[in-house]
C-alpha cells in the first residue's frame, strides 16, 4: 500500500511542477506589458526600467520561473498589481467561504446523488427509474447561474427566505450550495446507476442470491461497496468542478470567495492574482484527487496490493 | 529424412515487470524460458500446457507478432528474429496464424469478404479486385462456407463459422506454416471436431506444416506428429506423439496424462495427482521450475535448472531423473 | 462410486425410488421475445434426483442446461422469464414459492457452486465473511462459532492454513483455491443438493483433477446429491452416475453412465462421443456432427436434432418425438419407436 | 436404421442468415437508436432548437436590435412571447438569434477538440512510447477543472467570443485523449488486430480500416455529450462575462444582462437559461440514447 501512495505522490508532484509551468508561462505570454499596464503608457524609461528589476522581469524567463517556484514552494504567490496585498493572503482570507460553499454542495450532492442512483438501479426500467434519471439529467444540463437565479428569484423573492446575495454566515451559503449541489447530483446519480447495474450483473452477486441472501443485504452488503468505487472517483473530480464552479455562483449570490476574486482579477487584469488562484485551485484539485485515490485504496482491496 | 523447415533454439522470451515510479524493470516474467524444437515440412507439432505455461507467446515470438528476448528461429534456413521490415512481410505471406477467440478475432465492422480481401491485397495476391473477390468466394468454399455469405458481417455467424473464416483469413496468403493458437477451445465439442477435420483436410490438400497449441492434450494427441509438453516458460518434454505416450518421461507429463478425463467408466485410470498450483510465472522457484509440485523431487531440483536430455532419438526431457550425473 | 449403485440396483431396484431427493416434472422455461411470442430455453423437462447419486447434466451451449439449474435455485426473475411446471425437492414444491422461503432454502437445502471462480467471489469481502455469512444467514451459531466452523469447512476442501486465509481477499487467491472457497460456502450449511455448473471449466487440467477428487470426497462425507452441469464428457464418465443429454431445451437420452457410454442410442449423443478426440484410443479422423448448434426459437416443430441428423425419417421433421423407454435407458427419438415404449 | 434424408443437409442457422437481410452494424444501431424513446426526444428538441435557429431569419417575429423603449420589461404576452429586455427587444427573437451562436460555438468547439484529441489519442493508444508524453501532459491540463482551465485560457486571450471558443475546445481536450486512447488500448488487445499485423498490413491501414472504425461509437457519444457541455462551459463565461459581450444575443450574455433585472424582470435571464438547458437536455439525451445503442455489449 505504501508502494502505491509513494508512486502517486511521485506522479503528483510531476503534475504539480507541470502545473506550475503551465501557469507561469500563461503570465509571460500574456500579450503586453505588465509594465506598462502598472506605469500607464507615458512613464518614464527610468521609472519603467526601475519597476522592471523591481518585478524580476528583466531577467531572462528560466530563472524568472525559478524565482516564482523558489516563492511558490515558500508560499509567496506574489503580489496583486492592482491592490498591492500579497496573494496568498488574499487567497487565505477568501478561501474559507468557498471551501464551506465546496464541502457542503459535496455533501448534498454526493448524498442526493447515491440516493437516486441506488433507487433508479434497484427499479430499473420503472417510473421511479426514469423519474431519478429525468431530475439527474435535468440537474446536469440547467446551467448553474440559471439554477441560480431561479432559486433566488423562488426562495429570496417570492417566498423571501434567504438573503438575495451577499455572505453574512452560514445561512447564507444554503442556496449557492443547493445550486452547486444539483448539478453535482445528477453526475453522481448516473454515474452510481450505471455502476449499481453493472455490478448487479456480476457472478459474485449471483453467487450471493445463491447462498439465501435477501435484498436488502444484497444491495448493501454485497454491490453498493463494489458499486461505489468509480463513483468515489467521480466525487474528486466532482470537487474540481465545484470549484470552478464556485466561480459562477459566487458572482450570481455576490459571496466573498475566491471564485469572485478571480472574476475581478480577470476584469481588472490583476495577473499575479490571477496566476496566484490558478495555481492554488489546481493545487486544491490536485491533492483532493490524491487523497480520493488513497481513499480509493481502503475500498477496493485489489489496489493495495498492486 | 525430411527436410527441416522450422528451427528453433533455445528461444526466449521475457516480459519487463515495470514497478514504481519511474517505470524501473523490476524483474522478467520469463514467458519463455529456453524452448527448442525442429520441425518438418508437412508435419504437426503439438504445443500443450497448462495456462500461464507460454505456450501462446512461443507462438507469437516465432511468428515476431511480439519479439523474442533472445534465441534463434530458423525458417527454411533463414534467421526470423532478425529480419528487416521488409523481409518480415515476406515471412507472414509464408507464416500465418489462427486465433482462438473466433468473436474477438474477426473486425465486426467489416464484411467477411473484405476481411479476406485484404490479406490478398496486402500480398498482392491476384490481377484486381475481380480476381480477388473470386478467390475470395473460392477460399469461402474451401472451408466449407457458402459463398452467398460473402457480404455478411461477422456477428452473423455462428462460433464455429466465425473459426472457419479465421481459417480462411489465415490460408488466403497460401502460408506454409500455420501456428493455431487453442483454435477449438472457444468451440462447442460437435463444433470443434468438424474444425479439427478441417484443419487435417488443409493439411492434406496444402501440404501446410501446424503449430498446433492447445491445454487439451486429447486434442493435441489427435492432430499432432510430435509434441511438446510446456511448464512455466520451459519445454519440459519433447518426443513424436508415439513415443511421448508410450513412455512419458517428464512427471509433468505422466500427471497432465493421468489428469485428463476419459470419456469411458469403465476405464479408471490410476490418477498422479498433482500439488498446489501452477506459481507465478512472474516468480518461478528456483532450480526446476516444476519441483514444487514434483513428485520425484530431489534436493538438486531445488538448486539447479535441468539440461535437455535426449533419452532416445527425438525424445527430449529436460529432468534430473535421466541425468547420469545426478542418479 | 458407479459400481456399488449398479449392485445396489440390481439387488434391489424398486427400493430406489423412495429415495427421490428432486423431482423436476415438466419444467417449461420461457422468455419473452420480439412480438409477444414466447422462446422456450427449456421445453417440459422431466427428471428426478435420487439420494447421495451424482447425476450429469450434459450438451453444448445454449441447450438450456445452466437455465434449468438456475430455476431449480429458483434465480430466474420473475421479470427475465416464467418458470412453468414443478420443482419438489423432498415432496416439496420450490416453483412458485415466496422469496422469503425461497432464500432460506438457497444455501441451506440447495447449494450452488459456478463456473467462473475468478468472479464469483465478491472482491471487496474476505473469504472468511463470504463463507461466514452463508453459515449466519441459515444457522443460529454465534460469531466465534462461524469463525470455527469457517475455518473447519476450509480445511474440508484442503486450503493450507486456513486460519490466515480467512482474513485474505478473494484476488489473492488462484482459480483452484477460489473454486474450493466456493465449495467450502457451498457445504457449509450441508446442503442435500449440490448444483455444480461447469465447476471445472475454467481450471486447468490438473486442477480439475484435484476439485472433481474434492467434491468426490465431500459428496461421501456430507450425504450429498450432486446435479452437475458440464459439456465435458470427460468429466461426465469420471464422476457421474447417471446422465441426462440436453438438446435444445429437452432431455434427448438418459442413462446409467455405462450404459451411456457403450450403448449411446440418440443420434446426437452418438454424434457427441464419435465428436471427441479419445486420449486412449487413436483415430485417424474424427466423425463430427454437420451443421451448427441452433439458437433459441429457429427451430419450430419436428425433432430439433433432424437437421444434423443422419438419421432423420420423413416423421422428424413434422412430429416432436417423445421420450421412450427402452428398459432403464430414455431416448427422445423415432427410431426407437417400435423398440421402447412412451414414458 | 437407414433413415430417408429429407432436409439433412440443410444447416438451419443457414436458412436464418438467407431470411434476413444483411445488417451491417452501423444499420442495426440505427434501428436500435429509433426505438430508443430518450433518444428521440432528444433529437426532436435538437431539430427544434437547430431550426429555430437556422430560420431565425425568416421566422423570428421582431429584428434583434429593434429597441423601442415604450416596450421596456414587458412580461410575456401573445405579442412577446417571452417578453421584452430593458431596450423593448423581443427576447424570443433575440432567442432564436442566440441559438445561432450557442449552437456554434458548441460546433466549433466540440470539432477543434474532436479533432486534436482523436489523433492524439490514436497516437497515444497506438504507439505506446510516444503514450507517455501524451498522457502526462494530458494530467497537467486535467490537473485544471474544465472551467477553471478555459477562464485561465481566456485570461491569457483576452475576452472575448472566439477566445471564449479556444478556451472551451481546449478544455475539452484532455477528455477526448482519454475516451480515444483508452479505446484504441483495448482495441488493440483484440486478436483481429493481431491478425492484420500477422498478414503484414501496415500501421496506418491498420489504425484507419481496423481501429478508427471501432474508436468511432465513443467518439460519437462523448461528442454527442461535449456538445452540450460546451454550450454550458461557453454559456457560462459568457455569464460571467468573459465570453460573447452584450449586446449580442447570446444565451450566457443575455442571462448576464438579465441578472441586474431579475426581480423586475425575471423573464429576461430565466428564458436564455432556459433554452441552454434544453438545448443540452437535448444532446445529453442523444448522446445516452446514442451510447446504448452502440454499446457492443448489447450485440
Amino acid at each position: 500500500m505504501s508502494g502505491y501512495i509513494v508512486k502517486r505522490l511521485f506522479t503528483t508532484l510531476l503534475t504539480l511542477l507541470g502545473v506550475s509551468i503551465i501557469v507561469f508561462l500563461m503570465v509571460h505570454l500574456i500579450p503586453g506589458d505588465p509594465v506598462t499596464y502598472i506605469l500607464g503608457e507615458f512613464a518614464t524609461e527610468e521609472a519603467v526600467n526601475k519597476l522592471k528589476s523591481e518585478l524580476g522581469l528583466d531577467k531572462n524567463l528560466l530563472i524568472q520561473y525559478f524565482v516564482f517556484l523558489l516563492g511558490v514552494i515558500q508560499g509567496d504567490l506574489g503580489t496583486s498589481y492592482i491592490t498591492g496585498l500579497s496573494v496568498i493572503e488574499e487567497i487565505i482570507n477568501r478561501i474559507p467561504v468557498t471551501f464551506q460553499l465546496a464541502v457542503f454542495s459535496l455533501i448534498i450532492g454526493s448524498i442526493v446523488g447515491i440516493l437516486l442512483g441506488i433507487i433508479a438501479a434497484v427499479k430499473q426500467n420503472t417510473i421511479f427509474d426514469q423519474l431519478a434519471m429525468l431530475i439527474s439529467l435535468v440537474g446536469i444540463s440547467a446551467p448553474g447561474f440559471w439554477i441560480a437565479l431561479f432559486l433566488i428569484y423562488l426562495f429570496s423573492y417570492l417566498i423571501p427566505i434567504f438573503p438575495i446575495s451577499g455572505y453574512d454566515g452560514i445561512y447564507s451559503l444554503i442556496l449557492p450550495s443547493i445550486t452547486l449541489g444539483l448539478g453535482t447530483s445528477g453526475n453522481i446519480a448516473r454515474m452510481t446507476r450505471s455502476s449499481m447495474l453493472e455490478v448487479i450483473k456480476q457472478d459474485y452477486m449471483r453467487t450471493a442470491e445463491a447462498k439465501g441472501v435477501n435484498v436488502f443485504q444484497l444491495i448493501f452488503g454485497h454491490a453498493l461497496q463494489n458499486a461505489l468505487i468509480p463513483v468515489i472517483t467521480l466525487i474528486g473530480i466532482q470537487f474540481g468542478n465545484l470549484l470552478a464552479g464556485a466561480v459562477v455562483t459566487e458572482t450570481v449570490f455576490a459571496l466573498p470567495g475566491i471564485g469572485s476574486l478571480a472574476i475581478d482579477a480577470i476584469a481588472t487584469r490583476d495577473m499575479p492574482t490571477v496566476q496566484g488562484l490558478v495555481l492554488f485551485m489546481a493545487f486544491m484539485f490536485i491533492v483532493v484527487n490524491l487523497i480520493v485515490d488513497i481513499f480509493y485504496s481502503v475500498i477496493d482491496p485489489r489496489i493495495k496490493y498492486e | 529424412m525430411k527436410e527441416e523447415l522450422l528451427e528453433v533454439s533455445d528461444l526466449k522470451t521475457h516480459f519487463p515487470i515495470q514497478k514504481g515510479i519511474l517505470k524501473r524493470n523490476t524483474g522478467f516474467v520469463k514467458a519463455v524460458d529456453g524452448v527448442s524444437f525442429k520441425l518438418a515440412k508437412g508435419e504437426t507439432l503439438g504445443i500443450v500446457g497448462e495456462s500461464g505455461c507460454g505456450k501462446s507467446t512461443t507462438g507469437r515470438s516465432i511468428l515476431r507478432l511480439i519479439n523474442p528476448t533472445s534465441g534463434s528461429v530458423k525458417y527454411k534456413g533463414k534467421e526470423v528474429t532478425s529480419l528487416s521490415k521488409g523481409e518480415l512481410l515476406k515471412l507472414r505471406k509464408e507464416m500465418q496464424i489462427v486465433f482462438q477467440d473466433p468473436y474477438a478475432s474477426l473486425n465486426p465492422r467489416i464484411t467477411i469478404a473484405s476481411i479476406l480481401e485484404e490479406a490478398l491485397s496486402t500480398h498482392s495476391i491476384g490481377k484486381d479486385k475481380k480476381e480477388r473477390r473470386e478467390i475470395v468466394l473460392q477460399l469461402l468454399e474451401r472451408v466449407g462456407l457458402n459463398r452467398q455469405l460473402a457480404n455478411r458481417y461477422p456477428h452473423e455467424f455462428s462460433g464455429g463459422q466465425r473459426q472457419r473464416i479465421g481459417i480462411a483469413r489465415a490460408i488466403a496468403v497460401n502460408p506454409t506454416l500455420i501456428i493455431a493458437d487453442e483454435p477449438v477451445s472457444a468451440l462447442d465439442v460437435s463444433i470443434q471436431a468438424q474444425i479439427l477435420n478441417l484443419f487435417q483436410d488443409l493439411q492434406e490438400q496444402m501440404g501446410l506444416t501446424y503449430i498446433f497449441i492447445a491445454h487439451d492434450l486429447s486434442v493435441v494427441k489427435h492432430i499432432s506428429d510430435k509434441i511438446g509438453v510446456m511448464y512455466l516458460g520451459r519445454m519440459v518434454e519433447y518426443a513424436s506423439k508415439d513415443d511421448l505416450f508410450s513412455n512419458p518421461s517428464h512427471p509433468y507429463t505422466q500427471a497432465l496424462m493421468s489428469a485428463v478425463p476419459v470419456p469411458n467408466p469403465l476405464m479408471k485410470k490410476e490418477k498422479i495427482s498433482l500439488k498446489g498450483d501452477v506459481p507465478n510465472p512472474a516468480a518461478p522457484p528456483s532450480g526446476c521450475t516444476f519441483h514444487t509440485r514434483c513428485n520425484a523431487c530431489m534436493e538438486v531440483c531445488k538448486t539447479i535448472k535441468p539440461k535437455d536430455i535426449e533419452i532416445s532419438p527425438g525424445h527430449v526431457v529436460s529432468c534430473h531423473l535421466y541425468d547420469s550425473a545426478y542418479n | 462410486m458407479t459400481t456399488n449403485l449398479l449392485e445396489l440396483l440390481e439387488k434391489n431396484p424398486e427400493a430406489v425410488d423412495e429415495d427421490d431427493l428432486l423431482v423436476v416434472e415438466n419444467l417449461v422455461i420461457q422468455f419473452a421475445a420480439e412480438k409477444k411470442s414466447h422462446v422456450r430455453a427449456v421445453n417440459h423437462v422431466n427428471f428426478n434426483l435420487k439420494k447421495r447419486e451424482t447425476v450429469a447434466l450434459v450438451g453444448e451451449s445454449g441447450c438450456g442446461k445452466s437455465i434449468t439449474s438456475l430455476s431449480i435455485m429458483g434465480l430466474i426473475p420473475k421479470h427475465a422469464g416464467d418458470v412453468l411446471g414443478s420443482i419438489r425437492l423432498n415432496n416439496k414444491e420450490l416453483n412458485g414459492l415466496s422469496p422469503k422461503k425461497m432464500r432460506q432454502i438457497r444455501g441451506k437445502e440447495i447449494s450452488m457452486i459456478f463456473q467462473e471462480p475468478m468472479t464469483s467471489l465478491n472482491p471487496v469481502h474476505k473469504i472468511g465473511k463470504q463463507i461466514g455469512e452463508v453459515i449466519r444467514l441459515h444457522t443460529k451459531a454465534s460469531k466465534e462459532e462461524i469463525k470455527v466452523k469457517t475455518i473447519e469447512m476450509l480445511k474440508k476442501v484442503e486450503i493450507p492454513r486456513p486460519d490466515k486465509i480467512i482474513n485474505d481477499y478473494p484476488h489473492q487467491l488462484s482459480g483452484g483455491m477460489r473454486q474450493r472457497v466456493m465449495i467450502a460456502m457451498a457445504m457449509a450449511c450441508n446442503p442435500s443438493l449440490l448444483i455444480a455448473d461447469e465447476p471445472t471449466t475454467a481450471l486447468d487440467v490438473t486442477i480439475q483433477a484435484q476439485i472433481l477428487d474434492l467434491m468426490n470426497d465431500l459428496k461421501d462425507q456430507f450425504d450429498t446429491t450432486i446435479l452437475l452441469i458440464t459439456h465435458d464428457l470427460g468429466v461426465v464418465a469420471e464422476v457421474a452416475d447417471r446422465v441426462m443429454v440436453m438438446y435444445y431445451g429437452q432431455i434427448v437420452e438418459e442413462a446409467e453412465v455405462t450404459t451411456l457410454f457403450t450403448q449411446p442410442k440418440h443420434p446426437y449423443t452418438l454424434g457427441l462421443l464419435n465428436s471427441i478426440p479419445n486420449l486412449e484410443e487413436n483415430k485417424d479422423r474424427l466423425d463430427p456432427i454437420v451443421g451448427n448448434v441452433p439458437n433459441l426459437g429457429e427451430i419450430t416443430e419436428g425433432c430439433p436434432f433432424r437437421f444434423r441428423c443422419q438419421f432423420a425419417l420423413e416423421k422428424c421433421s413434422t412430429e416432436n418425438p417423445p421420450l421412450f423407454n427402452i428398459e432403464k435407458q430414455k431416448v427422445r427419438c423415432w427410431l426407437f419407436e417400435e423398440e421402447g415404449e412412451v414414458s | 436404421m437407414s433413415g430417408i434424408i429429407t432436409s439433412k443437409n440443410i444447416d438451419p442457422s443457414l436458412i436464418h442468415l438467407q431470411k434476413n437481410n444483411t445488417k451491417s452494424y452501423w444499420q442495426i444501431v440505427w434501428g436500435r437508436l429509433m426505438k430508443n424513446k430518450g433518444a428521440m426526444a432528444g433529437s426532436f428538441i435538437l431539430i427544434f432548437f437547430i431550426g429555430a435557429a437556422l430560420l431565425a431569419p425568416v421566422l423570428a417575429p421582431f429584428p434583434i436590435d429593434e429597441m423601442k423603449m415604450e416596450n421596456r420589461f414587458l412580461p410575456p404576452s401573445l405579442d412577446h412571447l417571452l417578453g421584452t429586455d430593458e431596450f423593448g427587444r423581443d427576447i424570443l427573437s433575440r432567442i432564436m438569434h442566440g441559438g445561432r451562436i450557442s449552437l456554434m460555438m458548441g460546433l466549433v468547439a466540440v470539432s477543434i477538440a474532436g479533432i486534436t484529441g482523436v489523433v492524439l489519442g490514436v497516437i497515444s493508444g497506438y504507439y505506446r512510447r510516444i503514450d507517455i508524453y501524451i498522457m502526462q501532459m494530458m494530467d497537467i491540463l486535467l490537473a485544471f477543472p474544465s472551467l477553471l482551465l478555459a477562464i485561465a485560457i481566456i485570461a491569457v486571450l483576452g475576452v472575448g467570443l472566439t477566445n471564449a471558443m479556444i478556451a472551451v475546445a481546449i478544455s475539452v481536450i484532455p477528455s477526448y485523449v482519454r475516451v480515444v486512447r483508452g479505446a484504441v488500448l483495448s482495441i488493440r488487445e483484440k486478436e483481429y488486430i493481431e491478425a492484420v499485423q500477422a498478414l503484414g498490413v501496415s500501421d496506418f491501414k491498420i489504425i484507419v480500416k481496423h481501429i478508427f472504425p471501432n474508436v468511432l461509437s465513443p467518439v460519437i457519444v462523448l461528442s454527442t455529450l461535449q456538445f452540450g457541455t460546451s454550450i454550458l462551459a461557453a454559456a457560462a463565461l459568457s455569464f460571467l462575462g468573459l465570453g460573447a459581450q452584450p449586446p449580442t444575443p447570446e444565451w450566457g450574455a443575455m442571462a448576464y444582462v438579465g441578472k441586474s433585472f431579475l426581480l423586475q424582470a425575471w423573464w429576461m435571464s430565466l428564458f436564455p437559461g432556459l433554452a441552454i438547458m434544453l438545448v443540452v437536455l437535448g444532446f445529453n439525451l442523444l448522446g445516452d440514447g446514442l451510447r446504448d445503442a452502440l454499446d457492443p455489449r448489447l450485440k
